[in-house]
């Protein structure tokens, strides 16, 4: 087979007589762009747990100020939920697309590389400058005008990388697929990130325009917005539900993908599972709308004005009930096929499930949250229902590592270390979210920290999520250095150490700068198996 | 083929003829060839064998190519021999211009170490050219003020009078462009660089008057930038020091003149002095043009009359027949038909009138203001002031009495 | 099939998209925004699904393998490219410049169309053969012309500018030492390269980046620690403006100078001699003079020489000038020309236009020295 | 032919075999200009022949100009107070005739000369730098047109070819005139810097086999000189005009006495170069002239090795004497006497080569050609004007003439009686060979005694109008002064008026010869050796083909063509002839040199050429358009270092012997 090269690869040729600070810099590597994205996500997170426990912290003792003052006590909360959500969760999951999709596809390279590449730089200009506009006292909130300013500037620019970046990712799932994978055959990581990518390409020019509205408002005319407090509530939702778990589509294939390959069975009803993801990602129609669709659930009886009611339940549905549907059919399927399975004991299983679990209950609260009758709206629940599909998604996002590392840097994440992470992560999760839960039941106020009317329990619930976050931030800590270990010290892994049947295991560990000698052309949904079983590849 | 030959033939003619001819012309006020004054003669006395050798030189030459031009044209003969030459023949041609070249240089080095000599120096004058006339002035500082009777500095432009037989030293400097001071019968020419003093020494040992002309272009006006040095036997000397120190007469009362001397305050004092001018508070008037605006100096009018030309001496103050009175008056008669300077009846009145109407016409000046203004430069010169013909009667009347 | 896998996804936002739009219509009661919003969102939605019809979702069928060469997921990536970073630099300079300074946004933006262009044009040429070199020879054929002039431009003004720094910060007579142990090491390294042609050139390239950082880095610190004294104080004093010349002040005003030159045409020396007499020796004058002539309007240079054991300085003083302040305030101040302070054996010349007649002046002209009792030459300017 | 060859592709496909893939035709702006025989080709040229040709052309046109204003000025000095030309136009014109006499016409005059016969001279197909060659053409161009484009924008420069500061700075000349003289110079500036290097190198290192520096022709020895004197004068007047332009453009103050500066400095930049410039203009005639007179005189140069070596001394010694232009500044007794001196010392060599030209006539067989008498004319001519040049280096004698008409005579005996004089003896010398045809003998002589007599007329009065005390640069003379008698100041202009007209007339006639030679169909084509002449440039056709020589000559002596057609008979020492012209040609030719290379065509040179004046023009006038010019400058300097010197199809086979025809161009496969 002979091909016309149109490319040049003169990267991959001169990459290794470049210094490495160059290559890292002029890198149009998919699989080095992803790495990227994944590190710096690893240390965004990090910083957003620790701004996430004082933030708890803060609120144990709702009299008086021990770490914070008001003025930066709602800065350091918009900085946390920032850092978690553009600074942790988006690069960690893109990261992963970014460096896993084309592999799967069967791609020698994503499309668009240096797009891709440059996403990642715009992204990270416009997150570090967003955190020193913070810093500068220009949050949300915040009083310093020049940094507010600076904040909206620098949000747009991380957000255009974001959204080039899955410029990218769309486009590969959409064109560079290996010959004869259609996207049904597609691994499902690569259909989810497809889907999400999707998602996010619609809605975050959606986040652009609104920033760019606000930049000029703000700089220049100060009327139409709100002034500096008015930030929050409108660029708000892309740090808060349902938005967030947009960001967590990608991730869900990934549970897709390695159940079944861990369980050593093949997933139950695939069709099905495009479709549950597929629905996941309506929930952008709810982020669009930038406020919570509520169910207005009042009057004296269930058929009293029922037309007021159809009216009121249909976008209540559309927006918040099917994105649910659409996890709660991964979940099925996920049990489905783990009914049959006979898993073997390997870190990415409990991530998979766990995570996924954490994501359904943030999810599930979310829904009880814009039930207006429920009385939760303005609530501390709002934060549970937050933490729970963020720690979800990063839970997910570990898994991803577990599961893939080995195919990125050619080594294992050891099991026994990396299983309790798992747990522990899931006891985090659970007690930083459904503490807030509670605690919205008992009327403690969202967004603030101190200064609210504040009795008995309330005190525990919020110890508890203080030490919940200590808790994740230790977990990621460990996990951050057993990836490390890993790199360095850790058992080689083959090419295929799960035994995958995706085509990411065709090719070496670390692959090489064009993924691929050879094109493979595909016949199945399992294209690695359909090659094991013809015995071609030992 | 004998054209050439006649042509070489005249040519040389021509050339030897050159000499006499150029030497023969007397009447020529600038000529070279005709020096009065020692310096002046000193270079002649060199120039005029230089050009023998010269010509002489040039005859041979002529007569060689004449020689061969005839004798070897083709006649048929046959292809001559290819040589390359006689060390000899061309060793001794060039030794012979050599030896001619080293007689040649020797009195050359010891007239320019003669000519350059300032230790015996009389009298000091300070000489000043500028965009287009000569200002002088006399320092009252040291001989000049012990044994020439200066006790007052005298300024004065267009014409520089010294004594007879004196060695005076100029010291040439020049306010704006370079200029070149050049009396051709006293001495050859030297350069007046601004922000330099040059030393230029000049002797006249006839009185009489010897036209000058500035040698170095200095711009629009450069042909109309003339002087002449007037040598004076020693008393006409003392007593035209005295004219030029005696007090400033005012006209009588009443006078077309006195007319003129407030026309004078009012229109000319700016830029032109005239010594010991009072105005009514008694205060005396000092011109004080401003730098470059015409000419940072206007000539001193104090004592006008007693010049015969004016305007860079670009033009006579006298009619054409007193002129000629003085121009061609004999060394003895010279002195006195000077002093006498100009009366009312040998005024020319047509080139002063003239030039009191309008001097830009009459002598080219930068002295459109909307021209250099545009370009950043300054004006220079006399403007075309917009007198009536009654104001310059009076002006003409007044500047006759300044003498 | 019309519908392919992925059309079927967009068809279905899209429809989704639809419907929410009517949904929020209806529930609140009108509202148009948001319906406007979602109907452009279906009109996307319909758009790319339609799209992902035409292309078949870009489905290379196994079977058709002369199509597999030119498939997407057959190309191999693209090198190496500083740009993608670049652009994103470029941005974050341009959203920093538009917060803070409209120079440093201009900047951004310049950055940011050069790395666009850039770009694009390494793009383009990459495609232009399946030659690498003659594709570089491409770019470089159209960029060069742009990039090595500005570039150049760029190192030259960042030598120049730390350069300057440096010397500025220097004091004189060191700034004299290190530009001449400067000159030194450029001629080692010189002829130490010249004479070892095998030199590697990555060594020498890598030499020659150090040094120039160095130069960067010492200007800018240079730039920051500020000039030395006396540049500071001479600019507070507004250097070389003319600030009365007495005997405590240490330096001249523009009129001075110890230039070479002027010593070629000097009108007049005035010596200070060991014992405080002042004379002056003119050209063409013999012996020495107590007075002297300058002509007026001209641009006169005197030498002052200082043969007295302290430092002094000369002092020509010409008269007054009345300055008209508008609103009929004048000042009046006195005109004068004056050298620096000159050590023993010194000298220094000074170039002074003196444009009115000694007469006109109610005081005489004359050249002092401050602090040198009876030391005094008159001027006379006729 | 792109200026970068796209790589054919090679594209295997299924079954082994492969498809070559055809370069894509070069992008639009990229392509390459091609050889033609319409008028682009001259815009594109790099053929020095053509160059030089072109040089040759626009030199006279601009000689024509100069003359025109050499007329008026004589119109204006014919009678007392001329009126036919106000004082600034009069400044102005003899600024312009001068400048443009010296950079406009001697100067490219010779450069036409020295490209044409130097590479044909030297047995070499082209000159080292051709592009370099072109682009020097254009700025000399382009500068020329430049500088007297002023006389349409407010005047020309009206300082004086000298242009002594401070008269030359805005205070005194406010109008742009200096602006475009000081541009303009700069820019022809860079064509003889440019040519100079070209030249050098290419006579030191592209002569033919067996040519030795002492076998060289004696035109290529004075070019060669002249060129060396070039590369060390011009950057003195690049740097001088370089302050002068920023005194004028940006306020600087090099020349401005009030900031203490020394006017001198100008002076001694100026003459510095302006001295050696004299030889410059000077030494290539006598080039020329010791080409002809040995041809017409049918034996060798006298003393060759003499004359080649006065030259180089006339090179070094003029270095040592610009002072001799400033004995009236006041420099001081010492530095006055050393330059006299020296001045002295340089009438040696210039003597020595009049006396190797008469030696060299003596005993020969002379046939008096319009180029021959053009020679004797000069040996004549330029005698009558060293002479006075010694008598004006005694420099008392000179601060007596100096400035003065007598100065006007002498240089004008030294470069138009010698230098112009010495041109057109090339003119019609090597005419047949440019051109094929000859110029008619008959008009010829007319044209030279014309212009013998008008020179003499017109010149000559000058030493007595100049001893009589006439300054030069005076717009009008007064009768007052001019002397009485028949024979004073009045009747010596007047004969020197009409001198002037006549020379004009002679001029004219040469105009006349070249119509009456190319319109008229009785003139033949001229034999292949007209004058049976001596030197290689004779030993190839007429005009010589593209690449001069279809095979490099070996050169074993001294005068080669002339020994290949003549030969000593051992036994009577008679010379006879062995071997016509075209026999050795013929012969020559039957070995011809194999995959001949050329330099190809660029329109480079003419673009980057063209940005220097609009810079210029920026300069004056706006800024705007100087960095427009600076952009264009830098692209098109660009574009020019990314073009390969050479086309990669631009080898060509001359034909092989036997096959007959012209030396049609063939395209041969790349090797």
């Amino acid at each position: 087979m002979t091909s016309t090269e149109t490319h040049h690869a003169a990267g991959a040729a001169s990459s290794t007589d470049a210094p490495a600070i160059a290559t890292w810099l002029t890198t149009a590597d998919h699989k080095q762009v992803g790495r990227l994205f994944i590190g710096t996500g690893l240390v965004g997170l990090l910083g957003g747990l620790v701004l996430a426990v004082l933030v708890a912290f803060e609120r144990i003792d709702a009299e008086g100020f021990q770490l914070l003052d008001s003025g930066s006590a709602t800065q350091v909360l918009s900085a946390a939920r920032l850092l978690l959500t553009f600074g942790a969760v988006a690069p960690l999951v893109m990261g992963l697309a970014v460096a896993i999709v084309p592999l799967q596809l069967g791609s020698r390279s994503i499309a668009f590389p240096r797009v891709a590449a440059s996403g990642f730089w715009m992204w990270l200009t416009g997150l570090v400058l967003s955190v020193a506009a913070i810093i500068g006292n220009g949050g949300p909130s915040g009083g310093e005008s020049e940094m507010v300013d600076l904040y909206l500037a620098a949000s747009v620019v991380m957000v255009l990388g974001l959204a080039l970046a899955a410029l990218s990712i769309a486009v590969t799932g959409l064109t560079s697929r290996a010959p004869g994978m259609g996207l049904l055959r597609a691994p499902f990581f690569s259909w989810s990130s497809f889907v999400g990518s999707i998602a996010l390409l619609m809605s975050l020019p959606v986040f652009i325009g609104t920033s760019v509205y606000l930049y000029v408002d703000h700089r220049y005319a100060r009327a139409a917005f709100g002034g500096n407090f008015g930030v929050n509530n409108w660029v708000g939702w892309a740090i808060s539900q349902p938005f967030t778990y947009v960001l967590a589509i990608p991730v869900l294939g990934f549970v897709l993908d390695a159940i079944p390959v861990l369980g050593r069975t093949r997933l139950a009803q695939r069709p099905a599972a495009n479709v549950a993801v597929g629905l996941v990602s309506v929930a952008i129609l709810a982020s669009l709308t930038h406020r919570a669709v509520t169910l207005p659930w009042e009057g004296d009886g269930f058929f009293s004005g029922l037309g007021t009611k159809i009216a009121d339940l249909l976008p209540f549905g559309l927006v918040n009930v099917i994105p649910l549907l659409g996890l709660l059919g991964v979940l099925g399927l996920t049990m489905l096929t783990l009914k049959s399975a006979k898993p073997m004991l390997a870190a990415p299983l409990p991530f998979a499930v766990l995570g996924l679990l954490m994501i359904l209950l943030g999810a599930a609260s979310h829904l009880l949250y814009t039930v207006e009758d429920a009385a939760l709206g303005g609530t501390i629940f709002e934060a549970g229902s937050y933490v729970a599909v963020t720690f979800g998604t990063v839970l997910l996002a570990f898994g991803g590592l577990t599961y893939w590392g080995p195919k990125l840097w050619g080594r294992r994440i050891p099991d026994k270390a990396a299983l309790p992470l798992a747990l522990l992560g899931f006891v985090a999760a659970a007690l930083g979210s459904l503490p807030y839960m509670i605690a919205g039941f008992a009327d403690q106020p969202a967004g603030v920290v101190d200064g609210f009317a504040y009795s008995g329990p309330q005190e525990l619930w919020n110890v508890v999520t203080t030490g919940a976050f200590a808790l994740m931030l230790l977990v990621s800590l460990a996990f951050i250095g057993l990836a490390v270990r890993s790199f360095t010290a850790g058992e080689a892994a083959g090419d295929d150490p799960w035994d995958g049947t995706t085509l990411e295991w065709a090719t070496s560990s670390p692959p090489p700068a064009d993924n691929f000698s050879d094109l493979i052309v595909v016949g199945s949904e399992y294209p690695l198996a359909d090659i094991k079983n013809s015995g071609k590849v030992g | 083929m004998k054209n050439p030959r006649r042509r070489f033939l005249s040519l040389a003619g021509a050339a030897a003829g050159l000499v006499a001819v150029a030497g023969c012309a007397k009447d020529a006020p600038q000529d070279t060839w005709q020096p009065a004054g020692p310096n002046a003669e000193m270079i002649d006395n060199l120039q005029r064998p230089v050009f023998l050798v010269a010509g002489i030189v040039g005859v041979i030459v002529f007569a060689a190519v004449a020689w061969v031009v005839f004798r070897y044209r083709d006649r048929g003969q046959a292809i001559p021999e290819q040589t390359h030459g006689k060390p000899a023949v061309e060793i001794t041609l060039t030794v012979i211009p050599v030896l001619i070249l080293i007689g040649v240089a020797i009195p050359t080095a010891s007239t320019i170490f003669d000519l350059a000599k300032t230790d015996d120096t009389q009298m000091v004058i300070n000489v000043t050219g500028q965009q287009w006339w000569w200002e002088y002035d006399y320092p009252a500082i040291g001989d000049n003020a012990a044994k020439y009777g200066l006790s007052q500095p005298i300024v004065t432009s267009g014409q520089l009078v010294i004594p007879e037989n004196t060695k005076v030293l100029l010291r040439v400097t020049s306010r704006d462009v370079i200029h070149s001071y050049w009396i051709p019968k006293l001495n050859g020419k030297k350069d007046g660089v601004p922000g330099r003093v040059h030393l230029l020494r000049l002797e006249g040992s006839k009185p009489g008057i010897y036209a000058g002309q500035c040698t170095e272009f200095c711009g629009l006006s450069h042909s109309y930038m003339r002087m002449e040095t007037i040598v004076l036997k020693r008393a006409d000397f003392d007593a035209w020091v005295a004219n030029q120190l005696a007090p400033y007469e005012a006209p009588a009362e009443g006078t077309l003149a006195k007319e003129g001397e407030a026309l004078y305050i009012q229109q000319c004092s700016r830029c032109h002095q005239v010594n010991g001018l009072a105005d009514a508070e008694g205060n005396l008037i000092v011109s004080a043009p401003e730098q470059y605006v015409v000419s940072g100096a206007a000539p001193n009018l104090t004592n006008l009359m007693t010049r015969n030309t004016f305007a860079g001496a670009s033009w006579d103050l006298l009619t054409q027949e007193c002129r000629d009175v003085v121009w061609k008056a004999s060394a003895d008669e010279f002195g006195a038909k000077y002093l006498a300077g100009v009366s009312a009846d040998c005024l020319n009145q047509k080139d002063l009138r003239e030039w009191l109407r309008n001097a830009p016409e009459k002598k080219p000046m930068y002295v459109d203001p909307t021209k250099l203004q545009e370009t950043g430069g300054k004006y220079r010169g006399m403007p075309a002031l917009g007198l009536t013909e009654d104001q310059i009667d009076a002006l003409v009347a007044y500047l006759l009495e300044r003498k | 099939m019309m519908i392919t896998t992925s059309s079927k996804l967009l068809y279905g936002l899209g429809a989704g998209s639809l419907a929410a739009g009517f949904v929020w219509f209806v529930a609140n009661e009108g509202q148009q925004l948001g319906s406007v919003m979602f109907a452009f969102l279906a009109v996307a939605f319909i758009f790319l699904g339609a799209i992902a019809s035409y292309t078949r979702d870009g489905h290379v069928l196994s079977t058709d393998t002369a199509a597999h060469a030119s498939s997407a997921a057959s190309q191999k990536s693209v090198g190496r490219s500083l740009w993608p970073f670049g652009t994103a630099v470029s941005a974050g300079v341009t959203v920093v410049g538009l917060i803070s300074s409209p120079g440093i946004f201009k900047v951004g933006v310049a950055l940011l169309i050069a790395m666009l262009g850039e770009w694009m044009i390494s793009n383009w040429a990459e495609r232009a053969s399946s030659s690498n070199e003659y594709n570089t020879k491409v770019r470089d054929y159209l960029v060069h012309p742009l990039e090595l002039p500005v570039a150049g431009a760029l190192l030259l003004a960042v030598i120049v500018l730390s350069f300057s720094r440096v010397f500025l910060a220097l004091s004189k007579s060191v700034g004299a030492i290190v530009f001449a142990g400067m000159g030194a090491l450029i001629l080692f390294f010189g002829a130490l390269i010249a004479v070892k042609r095998q030199a590697n050139r990555r060594v020498v390239g890598a030499i020659l980046g150090v040094l120039l950082l160095a130069l960067a880095g010492t200007g800018v610190a240079t730039a920051l620690d500020g000039e030395r004294e006396q540049l500071t104080e001479a600019a507070e004093e507004d250097h070389f403006a003319h600030r009365g010349c007495t005997e405590e002040k240490e330096y001249s005003d523009k009129k001075a100078s110890r230039a070479v030159s002027m010593k070629s045409s000097i009108l007049a020396n005035v010596i200070l001699t060991e014992d405080g007499q002042l004379y002056a020796e003119a050209t063409g004058y013999p012996g020495q003079q107590s007075a002297i002539t300058i002509q007026r309007s001209n641009p006169s240079t005197i030498l002052f020489v200082n043969e007295s054991s302290e430092a002094r300085r000369m002092v020509l003083s010409y008269g007054k000038v009345v300055e008209d302040l508008g609103d009929g305030v004048e000042r009046e101040s006195a005109l004068e020309a004056c050298t620096s302070k000159v050590e023993k054996g010194g000298q220094q010349a000074v170039t002074v236009v003196v444009p009115k007649p000694s007469s006109a002046s109610d005081e005489p002209f004359t050249i002092t020295v401050p602090g040198v009792e009876g030391a005094k030459i008159d001027v006379f300017v006729p | 032919m792109a200026i970068i060859e796209r790589p054919s592709t090679e594209i295997a496909v299924a079954g082994g075999a492969t498809v070559g893939v055809k370069p894509s035709e070069a992008l639009g702006v990229f392509k390459r200009p091609g050889a033609s025989n319409s008028w682009r080709d001259w815009i594109v040229t790099v053929d020095h022949k053509k160059l030089g040709i072109m040089y040759g052309v626009a030199a006279f046109v601009f000689f024509i100009i100069g003359g025109i204003e050499a007329l008026l000025i004589r119109l204006q000095l014919m009678g007392p107070d001329g009126k036919v030309l106000s004082a600034d136009q009069y400044n102005q014109m003899f600024t312009m005739h001068a400048t443009t006499m010296v950079f406009l016409f001697v100067m490219p005059m010779v450069s036409a000369f020295a490209n044409y016969f130097i590479p044909l001279q030297i047995g070499a197909r082209d000159v080292a730098f051709p592009r370099i060659n072109a682009f020097g053409f254009w700025c000399w161009l382009f500068g020329g047109i430049f500088l007297n484009t002023s006389w349409f924008l407010g005047g020309a420069a009206d300082g004086g070819w000298f242009m002594y500061a401070p008269n030359s700075s805005t205070l005194f000349s406010p109008s742009h005139g200096i602006d475009f003289w000081v541009l303009g110079l700069q820019i022809t500036g860079i064509a003889s810097l440019t040519g100079a290097i070209n030249l050098i190198v290419t006579v030191l290192n592209m002569r033919a086999p067996g040519m030795k520096l002492m076998r060289m022709p004696i035109f290529t020895w004075m070019a060669l000189v002249v060129q060396f004197l070039l590369l060390f004068a011009m950057p003195v007047i690049t740097v001088a005009l370089f302050l002068l332009s920023f005194q004028r453009e940006f306020d600087a103050t090099f020349f401005d006495v009030a900031a203490g500066a020394d006017p001198l400095l100008w002076q001694h930049l100026f003459w510095i170069f302006g001295h050696p410039e004299v030889y410059i203009l000077i030494l290539p005639s006598f080039g020329i002239v010791s080409e002809v007179i040995p041809v017409f005189s049918k034996k060798p140069l006298f003393g060759y090795p003499i004359v080649a070596m006065s030259g180089a001394a006339i090179g070094f010694v003029g270095w040592g004497v610009w002072a001799h232009h400033m004995f009236a500044s006041g420099l001081g007794p010492v530095s006055v006497a050393v330059f006299s001196m020296a001045t002295m010392a340089i009438a040696v060599p210039t003597g020595v080569k009049i006396v190797n030209w008469i030696m060299t006539m003596w005993g020969g067989k002379l046939q008096f050609t319009t180029a021959m008498l053009f020679a004797i004319g000069l040996v004549v001519q330029f005698t009558i004007g060293g002479l006075s040049g010694v008598t004006h280096s005694v420099a008392p004698s000179d601060t007596q003439q100096t400035d003065t008409y007598y100065i006007v005579a002498h240089f004008h005996y030294v470069l138009f009686g010698g230098a112009i004089f010495g041109l057109f003896a090339g003119f019609y010398y090597w005419w047949p060979k440019m051109f094929r045809k000859q110029l008619n003998e008959g008009l010829g002589k007319v044209n030279f005694w014309l212009m013998v007599v008008g020179m003499n007329m017109t010149f000559g009065p000058m030493h007595i109008l100049g001893l009589q005390g006439q300054p030069r640069r005076m717009g009008v003379w007064t009768e007052a002064r001019a002397g009485e008698g028949f024979f004073n100041i009045g009747f010596w202009n007047m004969i020197a008026s009409i001198g002037s007209f006549i020379l004009a007339v002679g001029v004219l006639m040469f105009i006349i010869n070249i119509v009456y030679t190319h319109k008229s169909k009785r003139v033949p084509i001229a034999p292949l050796d007209p004058w049976d002449a001596r030197s290689l440039e004779w030993m190839t056709s007429s005009p010589p083909a593209e690449h001069n020589f279809d095979a490099i000559p070996t050169v074993n002596h001294l005068d080669e063509f002339f020994h290949r057609k003549y030969a000593e008979d051992p036994n009577s020492h008679e010379i006879k002839q062995v071997a016509s012209a075209e026999e050795v040609l013929a012969d020559l030719n039957s070995r011809p040199d194999e995959h001949i290379h050329m330099p190809s065509r660029s329109y480079w040179p003419i673009l980057v050429a063209l940005a220097l004046p609009i810079i210029c023009y920026g300069l004056i006038y706006n800024r705007l358009l100087m960095a427009v010019g600076a952009a264009f400058l830098l692209l098109t300097m660009f574009g020019w270092a990314m073009e390969p010197s050479t086309a990669s199809d631009d080898d060509f086979d001359p034909p092989a012997p036997g096959e007959g025809g012209g030396h049609t161009k063939e395209l041969a496969p790349l090797g």
